[in-house]
C-alpha cells in the first residue's frame, strides 16, 4: 500500500494557493475539517472559491475565514446561519452560487466519477434552470448540469489508515465522500489514524485511491448548532 | 382555525403504514410527534440517514448525529446512513413516499414557492427543489393568509418557485384541500368552526366546492 | 421500522409475470441470486428479459433460465462462458444487448437515483456509439446513456434485516447495490437474516428503503468460475 | 524474441512506485508477478477491489473473492471494496493511474481494437472500453504480428475497436514503442536478438525510428 500519511494539518494545506477551488466536507458544522480550516486561517491564503453545502456560522467552520476575508466565492445550498457572511454579501465583497442540495451532490459526485454532465429535475421552472438546457424523459422535463471539481478537497472522517481507506461516523457523512473523489488533490483529516490493515474492507466508505494526504487532527470540537434535548 | 399543531396534527392522518417520509423544517417537523405508534413509518433526513429517532436525552446527545435543521437527533433500531449523493439519490429516485413541507404561497397548478422574498437576505434553496421535483406526493403545510390577511392560494405564485405542478395536497389553519391535476384548489375539509364562506374569501386561487364540506376530525 | 419478510424464494418472486424485466445481481456466478433463480426455473415464467453483468455457466446462474428457454433478451457486459448461450443467441432465439461494463453499472446506478441520462466517455467513436448523442465537454468526447430500470431487481447478500438493510460480503457486493436501488420491486435473498438492529447503521451498504421484500436463502453453492490457488 | 513473460517483465518497469494500477486478463495479470517488491503500488479489480493479493492457498479460497477474470484471489492489508458503480467511477474519474491490456490491433493514432471479431462468438467487452475510455496512461501487451505474420500496428485498425486515440505504449514480443501524440510508432527498444529491420518489415502503421535503438534489458 501507499503510504500518504502527513505530520500535520499546516503540511497538509502548505501547498493550497491563492484562488484555488476548494471543497469543504460537512453538513452545517457536523463532519467540517476542523484542523484544515484553522490551518487555511494561519496560512492565510486569499481568494478561495470554497464549494461546501453551508458556510458555517459567525465563528466556526468557514465562517472563519469569511471573518478574515479570506473567501471570494461560496457555492452552496444553504447559507442561512450566518450574519458576516449577509454583510458581505450585500456590500458585494463576496460572490455566492446557490445550488439545490441533491444537484450539489451529484455535480460533485459526478466530478469524482468522471461524468461530465448528467440530467436532473430539480429547479426545472425556477430560476436555476435559467440558462441551462432543459430536455423531456419519459414525460418529465429534466435540467443539464455539469459535474464540479475541485483543486482541493478537504474531508474530515472517523477513523482513516496510512494508505487514505476512510471511514466516516453518523450524519457527519455526508458530502465528504463524494468531495473525496472530487478533490485534485484530496487532504483527508481523521479523529483517530489506525494501522494499515485494521480497517475491516468491506466497511470502508472512501477508498484510498482518491486520498492523497491524511492525517490525525487535533481537539476535535464539533460544535453543535441545534442542542435539541428530550426530558 | 387550526393552530400550528392542529396543522400538524392533521397532516399526521394522511400517514399510511409503510410509509418512507421527509419532514421539512417548522410545522412538518411537528407532524412526527402526532402519527399514530400503531403505524411503521420511517423518517428519512436528506442529510444521510433513514430511521430518526426522537431528541437525544442529555447524555445521548451526539454531535455527529443530527437531521436535515442542524438538530441533534437519535436513531431508531434499523436505521441506516448514507452519503448526501445516496440520499438525493433516494429522493430523486422516487423511493420517499411522501414529502411534508411548509410554503410561502401555492398556486392553482401545484408550483410552490417557498425558498426566496425578492428583497431579503437569500439562504438557499437546501434541498427543497430536489425534494418537491421528485417527490411522488407532497403535502404543504401552511398558513391559508398572510399576516396582512392576503391568499397565500393563488392563481400563480408572484414569488420565485421552487417547483411547479408538484403539490398534491395542502393543510392550512383554514382547510384542506388537493390540487387537481387539470387545476383548482378542491375543497376536502373546513377547519373546526370555519364556513366554507371564509375559506372561499381567502383563496384567491379557484376554488372547487363540492356537496357539503365537512369540518376535520381531530381527536 | 417496516417488516418486508417473506418466507421463502417462491414466496418472492411469485407475481414475476412473463416478459418482465429483471435484473440480477452479481459478477460471474459470485453474488448472484441463486435461490431466486432456482424458484422462477421452478414458476415456469418465460420471455423474461435479463439484466445481468454476465449470463452464468451452462448449468449455473443464468445460465439455467437459458437452458429451460425462459429468457427472451439479455443485456450484459460479457457473456462469454456460455454454450447454449451461444447457440440460442447464433440461431436468433435470443437477443442480446452488449453495454461497456462501466455504463452498464451507471446506467443501472442512474435508474435508481432518478438520473434519466448522464454522459460518459466509453465507447466513443465504437459501435456502441451508434446512433447516441455525442457530446465535447473539456475537450474530450461523450455519449450521452440513459437509465435502465427494470419492473423487479433480485440481489443477494450476506446479512439482512427485516426492514430490508443489506450488507455485502468480498467482491459479491459487485452489481447488487445498484440494481436494489433501480428495480421497481427489489427481493434481496441472504445468507442470514439478523434480527432489527443487529447491523449497524455506518456500515449498511443498501439501505432498506430500496427493498421490498427479503428473505433467508437456503443452500448457497457459490460456485467458483476459476479456482486458482498458489502453492 | 519475448515471450509472454518476457513480455509482462518488461511492462513491468513501467511501474513506478505509489500507482493505482489495473490489469487486463491474460500476460497483463502476469505482470504482477514481475513488479519489484519494492514499489508500494495497489492493484485495481473492476468488480469492486482495491489492494488484489496473491492467489490464495486451498484453506483460503473464498467464493466471494474473485478478480475480473473470476479468479479466486486474496486481499493485501488495506484493501478496499467497493460496487461496480463506485469502481468504475473511480476508472472514469481518473484515478487509475495506469492500464496495462492486450489488443487484437493498434492504429497509429493509438486506436485500440480487442473486443470483437466479425464471424466470431462476439462475447462482449466487458469493461474494457471503460478502461481505454479514461485511463490516464494504457500500455498494451500484444503480440507484434498475427501467427499468419500479418502485422497488428496497423494505420487503421481493421477490427471494430474498443477505443480511438488512448493507446499510449506497447510491449510487444519485438519492441516497445510509444504511440505519439500526433499519430506513428515511435520505437523505443528491440527485444533481444530482435533487428531493426525486423520490426520494421512487422510493423504495418508509421514507424519512426530515431538513431540508435537499444536493446531491452531485462533480469
Amino acid at each position: 500500500m501507499i503510504n500518504k500519511v502527513v505530520s500535520n494539518a499546516q503540511e497538509a494545506v502548505h501547498d493550497i494557493q491563492d484562488n484555488a477551488v476548494v471543497m469543504f466536507g460537512g453538513f452545517g458544522l457536523c463532519g467540517i475539517p476542523e484542523n484544515c480550516i484553522q490551518a487555511l486561517l494561519r496560512s492565510g491564503v486569499s481568494g478561495l472559491t470554497c464549494i461546501s453545502n453551508n458556510a458555517g456560522v459567525d465563528d466556526f467552520g468557514i465562517g472563519l475565514l469569511l471573518k478574515t476575508r479570506q473567501v471570494k466565492k461560496i457555492i452552496s445550498s444553504y447559507v442561512g446561519e450566518n450574519a458576516e457572511f449577509e454583510r458581505q454579501l450585500l456590500s458585494g465583497e463576496l460572490e455566492v452560487d446557490l445550488i439545490p442540495q441533491g444537484t450539489l451532490a451529484e455535480r460533485i459526485r459526478a466530478g469524482g466519477a468522471g461524468i461530465p454532465a448528467f440530467f436532473t429535475p430539480a429547479g426545472v421552472g425556477t430560476e436555476v434552470a435559467e440558462g441551462k438546457e432543459v430536455r423531456e424523459f419519459h414525460g418529465k422535463l429534466y435540467l443539464l448540469e455539469q459535474w464540479l471539481r475541485a483543486d482541493f478537497a478537504l474531508v474530515k472522517a472517523w477513523k482513516g489508515d496510512s494508505s487514505g481507506n476512510l471511514i466516516y461516523r453518523g450524519t457527519a457523512r455526508n458530502f465528504n465522500p463524494m468531495m473525496a473523489a472530487a478533490g485534485k488533490i484530496t487532504i483527508a483529516e481523521v479523529e483517530e489514524l489506525v494501522p494499515l490493515g485494521e480497517l475491516d474492507p468491506n466497511h470502508i466508505h472512501t477508498p484510498g485511491i482518491y486520498v492523497q494526504r491524511i492525517f490525525q487532527g487535533q481537539q476535535y470540537e464539533k460544535r453543535i448548532e441545534q442542542r435539541t434535548i428530550r426530558k | 382555525m387550526l393552530d400550528k399543531i392542529g396543522i400538524a396534527k392533521r397532516i399526521a392522518q394522511e400517514v399510511k403504514d409503510g410509509m418512507y417520509i421527509n419532514l421539512g423544517i417548522g410545522i412538518p417537523t411537528l407532524v412526527a410527534n402526532y402519527i399514530p405508534t400503531k403505524l411503521n413509518v420511517v423518517l428519512q433526513s436528506e442529510n444521510g440517514l433513514l430511521g430518526i429517532g426522537p431528541f437525544p436525552t442529555e447524555v445521548e446527545v451526539d454531535p455527529d448525529l443530527i437531521n436535515a435543521g442542524k438538530q441533534t437527533i437519535t436513531m431508531m433500531p434499523g436505521s441506516s446512513l448514507f452519503s448526501s449523493s445516496e440520499s438525493f439519490g433516494m429522493i430523486r429516485g422516487g423511493h420517499v413516499d411522501l414529502t411534508i413541507l411548509g410554503a410561502m404561497e401555492v398556486s392553482e397548478q401545484g408550483d410552490i414557492a417557498n425558498w426566496k422574498v425578492p428583497g431579503k437576505m437569500v439562504k438557499g434553496m437546501g434541498g427543497a427543489m430536489d425534494l418537491v421535483a421528485s417527490a411522488k406526493h407532497i403535502i404543504v403545510a401552511m398558513q391559508h393568509c398572510s399576516k396582512e390577511g392576503a391568499s397565500k392560494l393563488l392563481t400563480q405564485c408572484t414569488l420565485p418557485i421552487t417547483g411547479i405542478k408538484c403539490v398534491k395536497k395542502i393543510v392550512t389553519d383554514l382547510a384542506v384541500l388537493d390540487v387537481l391535476p387539470s387545476g383548482g384548489f378542491k375543497l376536502l375539509e373546513r377547519a373546526p368552526g370555519v364556513s366554507v364562506e371564509e375559506i372561499r374569501k381567502a383563496t384567491a386561487g379557484k376554488l372547487m366546492i363540492e356537496g357539503e364540506i365537512p369540518e376535520m376530525v381531530l381527536d
